[in-house]
């Protein structure tokens, strides 16, 4: 076991992937010579030289599609979209294209690539910047949407992505990159794509989270502990697969459950997440499934602003107690 | 050698619009270089498209056929030249008008017109229809509805074949309005930049859906489009099957050689309207008049009369052989049975993975 | 009155407020010379000449991007998008573009433009061309979203579309062009956007559906009237904002729900409604929400399949019944 | 008139790539030609965004201002030479390294360091921060974070000039690694077809964020780049002044009379990383030193102290004033309220709407 952040064991994954087989090329803006916006691909150029890691010029509809068409001939090409952002510039490609080849056809060809890309608000990157936009992908049946939340997870996704023969997407956070977990050294561990996973015991109330609220969520558990209230922690994980029995038999338990995003409310991740649980749950549930997700405005630059309307600490720890209080539960 | 105007890296500007048409005289393609048999191939190979898209167009009209159905009538000649450039090892990416270029890869027209009727023997096992003929057998990697977006994949499979270094070129086909969209630009500034080894074909009907390329196409000699990449491109007279699989040929083999990147523009004339439901009431008489007199089927059998080649033995024998090919293949479709529903769940995924919704629209989204 | 058909009241809507207005102009592909791929711009060239009515190239990043730009010089632009799929390529433009100039600029800036817009299923156009992405606009504050059911909806919507500062798209539907309905004469009614309507009482069940599934709502609702099952019909009309009030009230009052959708199921517009009645009508649902949507496939060409992919009165009247079991109201 | 190159809708292909450096010799800009006044004046303009960057990116590392932040230091000469072309009635649309270009178009350096600082004083209210610079009452229209996402507007922007028959022109900057993005073909190829009043202008800094032009463009010699849509275009030497002056006016009045587009290339050395944050570990130290012997404010000042046009008095006057702007501008900026966070939803809708979300995080979707 080491210690590493959530970007280095994404680069070594990488680059032993990369060791691994020959057919694993990168693509994407200033991966090379600048070594990424984000330094994930540090060192990876100079090691593997130009024909496996290329720069490529600022045209995301293009080189996405490129590699779909690679991958197409069986290259497994690793993609990385500056920020999710910019991933509209490829959508077309991604949705149109990427998840429909192996079906549109009837089956005949396969389209094995991932594209990494960060969300991720809260870095007073302004309205076109901090977008949290994975439910466009996560929607679409084609594509898979892997979100890691920890250094651990990160690794074992990313393999799993480069592995599979689907296009799958690996949302990366930008508020995630520096932060620190145990990974196995020599980690081989592949993650299973469609799995969610309860991170962590309780019994009084689940907390559902993916990508940096899940990161949060354990946190504000950790917190909540201390006054004795016991949170059930579930990382989605996987957003699409979507496993709704590990959420439901978890609810089961709990009787209440609080759904944490940073995207938007209104038809947010968050929404899928409440409408399975009335579904899957009904008969359990003790109180309204509650979501904390972005306040619905495009996010503004000034801090204090910015600040108000992301999803923190406090606001998933006020919607946890109020649940609790609305079910009966004594809260701290 | 056919009369082809050439730019290098975008030539010079400043020339004309409108439409150019090639007149046959010397420069032509001469018959006396080709065997008999290759010019009697290629007339049946124009005949056969010729008569699989009107069949295709009545079918479609009988409720056979559903979706969009985009015919190639008025460029046979065209699509065969092409086709003949490219080795069985090549690659080819064309728009959604694709089913003479399915046939001219090496498709049977068995499978393609099952293809169209939608039924599970069809190239794409009834999942794709008209615009999405497919076939890795012999490497026609798609038909594609999205205006342009076939360009950046075959431009990655170009990358493919370079990363590899294989001797496949890629050939990717698109009409001349794709010209404007910006996958256009991406895709052919990435080919130029990273040397790879396909040849862009735009054929130039002059025409979007109504939408003229004068009124679309800001350099309206889309050939020399290129010159923004400093790729080379040509322009040919797309109604002369030997002129197009020259100059094919020729850019086909420079790609492949040199592994860099060509543009090829083939000047054609879409006898029917946009699509089969198109009754075309934008067109003038005269442009109507134009493209007829413009028939590259009518004018190759024409010349092959005149030039004593094709008898009127041998072209009864051919044109019934093309019909009993094409009866053939209808009723091979029309005897195909439908997909099965069960298989609605067989192709989202290609690797299968944990917890993939299977749900019909009526089921609870948690089985009991 | 007249009855008249969707388009129609599509067309006289257009032409009408290009008389009223100067700053009304229309781009698009094929508007004008082959006056539309569906023919609702039928006319308007001959009428109001190539300076208002202008074809554009293939190229819907460029043009949606250049109304983007008129509109903030105070142009009232009316862009068609030749289906929704297509949309994928002017997404940029329409999201980080459209949505966000007003608000990233502190309000000095509107943007008053529309995107009219066909989504639907069912013609057997395959994988590329069939997908309902309504969520993806109905998901970004910034954009106002509304969604015809009828010909009177599709011209009081335009007419609010047009009159509004803000973009709005109007999601018009392949399967409903050739409907029917009363239209007044000389026609001024403007909707407000961010209504929903109940168009029809009921007191057994809510259904809830927009666009062509309130269309089909409405039908299954008459036919199940006959079985004696009443059938309350919410149609949304505004995807965003969202009239959560005018849902809760109904299923508050009738105890259970369904949902009908066009679109895929997992992430789907319909799981924002039920996550939605399940918190604001908690204690009054009998039973969880039901959702009908189209399977999670990329829709095949094969008519039989792509028919068993897409949601039908028997689908949602099966779902319906199903229901009113679960709650043990007596059915047929 | 300075040395600029000329392509006629994109001219000869087939020249070489890579860096061109224009010397000062006969064709450069003539002092001789300049009032004093005028002379002064710029070279206090470029002086002032040189001292307002340089306390931009203090401040930054200071934290005060957040997110990204992309200087316009190097590229002084250029942006103040652009502004000069421009009437107060043209409208200006540029990317997100646009400091300068909001100071040049009529912004007070107050108003946009407060901008940088998120205060409610800043000319966006603090809701755009460094990359989006916006004032309607000087038409800049915009200060753009996604690269090329300005093209499509600024064409638009032009559309309705053009519709309504005005006069005003609308220049649209952007930097040399846009030209390779769909949006820019879109554009250029719509501005064309319909004759819209528009100078596309491409800061050429030779580099993306650490990627070069001759990397990321096929066609490296940008201002040819017009030809595949017969938009002539020009290069200037972007360290000169009165050179990038000239060549802008005479195309900014081209556009205005003519009603068609234009595309300027003014060459530039960016003397710092992409943006702050930025070490740029990728540059040579042959690159530094060559930026660093590009730098056009000290090249400006040299020469007008050679041509005893500024005078060591005039020199520290100019420093003094420029000094004081920049302090007053930090000052006001720190001095100013931020905004209130129950404005948070002021700005999502123009015309105010049924059942808008006004939710904070914590709060449940129906109040009680
Ligand atoms: C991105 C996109 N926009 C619009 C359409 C609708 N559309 C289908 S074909 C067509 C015209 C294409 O013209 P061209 O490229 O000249 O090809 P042709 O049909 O003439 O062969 C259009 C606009 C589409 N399929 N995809
Ligand atoms: C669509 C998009 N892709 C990527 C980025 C990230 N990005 C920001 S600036 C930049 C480089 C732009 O280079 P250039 O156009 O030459 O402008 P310069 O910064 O040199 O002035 C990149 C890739 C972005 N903002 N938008
Ligand atoms: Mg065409
Ligand atoms: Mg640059």
């Amino acid at each position: 076991m080491s210690v590493i952040t959530y970007r280095q064991a994404l680069r070594d994954t990488l680059r032993a992937e990369m060791h691994r087989d020959e057919n694993v090329i990168l693509l994407g803006e200033e991966i090379g010579v600048f070594e990424g916006s984000y330094k994930i691909t540090e060192g990876l150029l100079n090691e593997f030289g130009e024909r496996r890691v290329r720069d490529t010029p600022i045209a995301e509809e293009g080189f996405v599609g490129a590699a779909v068409g690679a991958a197409m001939l069986g290259l497994r090409p690793v993609v990385e979209l500056m920020t999710i952002n910019f991933s509209l510039i490829a959508i077309d490609q991604i949705i149109n294209h990427a998840a429909k080849i192996y079906g549109m056809f009837g089956g005949q060809n396969s389209v094995p690539m991932v594209i990494r890309t960060p969300g991720g608000g809260g870095q007073q990157l302004g309205a076109t910047h901090s977008q949290n936009i994975e439910l466009f992908y996560a929607f679409v049946p084609g594509l898979k949407v892997l979100a890691p939340s920890t250094p651990a997870e990160a690794a074992s996704m990313l393999r799993a992505a480069i592995r599979d023969d689907d296009p799958v997407l690996l949302l990366e956070n930008l508020g995630l990159y520096n932060t620190k977990g145990e990974v196995p050294d020599d980690d081989e561990s592949v993650a299973e794509i469609g799995r969610a996973a309860v991170t962590r015991e309780g019994s009084d109330i689940t907390l559902i989270g993916y990508s940096r609220m899940a990161a949060l969520g354990t946190q504000v558990a950790e917190a909540l502990a201390k006054e004795d209230i016991s949170v059930e922690v579930v990382d989605l994980r996987s957003l699409r697969p979507l496993d709704r029995q590990t959420i439901v038999d978890s609810v089961k338990k709990t009787g209440c459950a609080v759904v944490a995003e940073d995207d938007w409310l209104t038809y947010g991740i968050g929404a899928e997440i409440a409408a399975s649980i009335q579904e899957g749950a009904f008969d359990y549930l003790d109180a309204p499934v509650r979501r904390v997700a972005m306040a619905e405005v495009p996010l503004p630059y000034a801090k204090p602003l910015e600040n108000a309307a992301l999803p923190s600490t406090e606001s998933v720890t006020t919607a946890i107690k109020e649940t609790l209080s609305a079910v009966g539960k004594r809260v701290g | 050698m056919a009369d082809t105007a050439k730019a290098k890296g975008g030539g010079t500007a400043g020339s004309t619009g409108g439409r150019r048409r090639s007149r046959k005289d010397d420069t032509s393609s001469r018959l006396a270089d080709e065997t008999p048999e290759t010019l009697l191939d290629f007339y049946r190979q124009m005949l056969l498209i010729r008569r699989f898209e009107e069949r295709t167009g009545q079918a479609y009209t009988q409720a056979r056929i559903g979706g969009y159905c985009h015919l190639n009538l008025g460029e046979e000649a065209t699509v065969v030249g092409l086709m003949q450039a490219l080795r069985e090892s090549d690659y080819l990416f064309t728009n959604y008008r694709d089913h003479g270029y399915a046939i001219g890869k090496g498709m049977s027209a068995r499978e393609v017109m099952a293809e169209l009727y939608g039924r599970s023997t069809g190239v794409s096992k009834g999942w794709g229809g008209s615009m999405h003929m497919f076939d890795t057998k012999t490497r026609m990697l798609g038909g594609y509805g999205i205006v342009g977006g076939q360009l950046p994949l075959a431009t990655g499979a170009a990358l493919a074949v370079s990363y590899r270094g294989g001797d496949e070129v890629v050939m990717c086909q698109m009409g001349d309005g794709t010209t404007n969209i910006g996958a256009w630009h991406e895709s052919l500034n990435i080919a130029a930049l990273w040397n790879l080894p396909i040849v862009y074909v735009v054929i130039n009907n002059f025409t979007g859906m109504g939408t003229t390329v004068e009124r679309s196409s800001a350099e309206p000699d889309l050939y020399k489009r290129g010159s923004a990449f400093r790729i080379e491109g040509e322009r040919v007279d797309g109604r002369d099957v030997l002129a197009v699989r020259d100059a094919a040929t020729r850019l086909v083999e420079k790609a492949r050689s040199e592994q860099r990147p060509y543009l090829l523009e083939a000047t054609s004339y879409r006898l029917k309207g946009h699509s089969v439901v198109d009754p075309a009431k934008y067109r003038t008489q005269e442009q109507i008049e134009e493209a007829r007199a413009n028939d590259p089927v009518l004018a190759f059998e024409h010349r092959l009369e005149q030039a004593g080649i094709l008898t009127e033995d041998k072209k009864q024998e051919i044109a019934e052989s093309v019909r009993a090919e094409v009866a053939d293949a209808a009723d091979f479709a029309e005897n195909s049975p439908h997909p099965e529903v069960s298989t609605l769940f067989d192709y989202t995924y290609a690797t299968p993975v944990a917890n993939e919704s299977r749900r019909m629209p009526a089921d609870p989204v948690f089985a009991e």
